[in-house]
């Protein structure tokens, strides 16, 4: 059986994969967020994952509103990032783990998961950044099997479904005939606002109630509905769903091995949270 | 479906239908060929998408406000920012009716 | 609130279509099973519905294997059907109701139901060919509300989950804030299999007893699993869960106004039914 | 995944892996264009499909059992049997070796 070690959870703000392009690592606005990143390479180096489930969300490249899924699940043999809009620079292709994929897809479907699938797929910055952050040589040590949930048109899952989501895979994991070692990556948040008169809207105690809730109560979050969550977290902040699903794989337990959390990234709160499997 | 969180418009099913031609012309510009061709030929470009005038002229204006009354959605409406070289900052400060360091500057306060 | 007047379920098969574009009604094949369908004319014309929730399965038109949805859910102002591979004749264009639509997605996501929603959407033969039955001088009387459920690729959702889809759609469309009269229409089937040395299979008695548990004990059905739907009524006949779906969304009760069951159209065993709601 | 359902290969996981290339090509066959540029060259096409050997192989025969076997979904192999005007009946006849009169005959029979 695939034995898991645990999650991942980190914003994916696009000026990351600027700052990194153009080195900007030990930069004073930036070394704040950068020094967040050593224990998360010492981890990956001790542990070695073989896969990461990505619980992500799509930006307008993958999907439009014309197919616009609630939860779609990668099942490529390999994944490519392309031009956002900004023409920034690609990084080299994810390969991906199609027996996990269809594992899953076969075990969630028949709990009732409504599933669009896809056999191709773009991903953008929300994939890159973390991994390039995890990765910074773009060795890609993990296969993965991308989970992208709409964050784009409301209604949006709300965050008990995308709990359940998460539980739902972590448990297809666990019974998943195989000699992997398995790590969840949530990406996305923490509180930010892009649009409207309230654009640059932050909240750092609800994200710091957030982070902490994951560890000592981590269905905290599954309270509020969609339109609190936007009222507490920003319109982007609703991202952090993406961390409940990552959490909700790990299973009853979970230890923090690493956090770090800062204020601003671009427009954004960015955090940055390990935690081992129990 | 009007919200009571000020400043605020979420993207939900009204919106969607108001903005779908606006929406789709912005997502196009993921292609650079198509931001190029956006900029060669501004008019053509919204008309082979079908944008309504509201729509036009907020394209025009660049005024991100505007193109949300619109019914664009801040995803799509990121990629035809891109064209200008505009990052979320300079849209945020747009929004806001404040320059890009007084922007910059509210976003780091929060951090106390 | 919106009133629902009943359910009508159809076979869909391309040579409806062809036997329709050649004024085949009356030839001796195809007698018996457009003689099904002067008694559902005469049910419109009395009861006049003003729009029509219709459950079918694209055939590869405007799905493909990159982007596959379980449940899809159209959001359109207006469907066009296009060539299939065939060069058939095209049929007017379809008018949508995006109000039913959007509340539909309300309530379903509220409900856990992971759509994927589409605002720009191809329609095949299997909204068609029934559609043009209904109405043979292709003015539509009804707007539409299209919900796709994949039969393409395993797994497809069980015959369980596609009645709790309907039931959930018969709630929202009681819940509707309109003067709207409602029918459903479920598109697929009858027992049919197009592929393999099997193709060619019937099963007449399972059919039958299928047409029957939709009056007598509507959930009949759902104790299959989509393995046991195949090996009952073919790898095509599992199309049925459209049938399910459109009864479930009756509610509790409903009553036979009609029906018609005939061997064989094309590779397929033909039926009809026709029911009212309570 | 194997199945008991004799004559019967459900399209799941596996079969969508092994078939892709060979699914995406006929899906491609919706447009009268492209069906007609399959005529014109039919390797440039295939090739242009990255359709392995096994499935050029099929395709080259115009066997049915042979594109399932390679991970061809009847749905879009449907199409792809419509370029040359074979309707359900003749790849049904194809299928289980019978003519399509003693298929057509079969059909019927299933009314008794
Ligand atoms: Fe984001
Ligand atoms: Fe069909």
């Amino acid at each position: 059986m695939a034995q898991i070690l645990g999650a991942l959870c980190s914003s994916h703000v696009p000026a990351i994969g600027r700052a990194m392009a153009k080195n900007l690592q030990q930069d004073p606005y930036w070394k704040p967020f950068f020094d967040g990143w050593p224990p998360v390479h010492r981890w990956l180096a001790d542990k070695r994952p073989d896969v990461a489930v990505v619980f992500y969300n799509d930006h307008g490249l993958n999907f439009f509103l014309d197919k616009l899924p609630t939860f779609a699940i990668g099942a490529a043999p390999q994944y490519t990032s392309a031009d956002e809009g900004w023409g920034i620079p690609q990084v080299a292709p994810f390969r991906g783990d199609e027996d996990l994929s269809w594992h899953l897809i076969n075990q969630l479907v028949a709990e009732d998961f409504d599933l669009t699938t896809c056999q191709e797929m773009l991903v953008d910055h929300a994939m890159t950044n973390p991994m390039h952050l995890m990765y910074p040589d773009e060795r890609w040590a993990v296969r993965i099997v991308p989970i992208a949930i709409n964050t784009v048109q409301f209604p949006l899952p709300s965050a008990r479904r995308c709990w359940a989501l998460g539980d739902a895979v972590g448990r297809a994991v666990r019974s998943w005939q195989s000699d992997a070692k398995v790590m969840f990556l949530g990406t996305g948040g923490l509180s930010h606002q892009l649009d409207g008169e309230r654009a640059g809207f932050m909240n750092k105690d609800f994200d710091l109630a957030f982070m902490e809730s994951l560890i000592h109560d981590p269905q905290w979050a599954t309270q509020f509905n969609t339109h609190q969550l936007v009222e507490k977290a920003g319109t982007q902040g609703v991202e952090l769903i993406m961390w409940l699903a990552a959490r909700a794989a790990l299973g009853d337990g979970a230890t923090l091995a690493h956090q770090n959390y800062h204020i601003p990234i671009s427009n954004t709160a960015s955090g940055v949270m390990l935690m081992d499997a129990r | 479906m009007s919200f009571d969180i000020p400043g605020t418009t979420l993207f939900d099913g009204a919106q969607a239908r108001k903005g779908y031609a606006l929406n789709k012309m912005c997502f196009s510009f993921n292609e650079a060929a198509n931001r190029a061709a956006f900029l060669a030929d501004e008019d053509a470009y919204c008309a082979a998408y079908g944008l309504n005038d509201r729509q036009r002229a907020a394209i025009q204006a660049r005024n991100v406000l505007d193109l949300i009354a619109a019914g664009g959605n801040v995803y799509y409406l990121a990629k035809f920012a891109g064209i200008f070289g505009l990052d979320v900052q300079d849209i945020g400060a747009q929004q806001t009716g404040m320059s890009k360091d007084a922007f910059k500057a509210m976003l780091a306060a929060h951090a106390k």
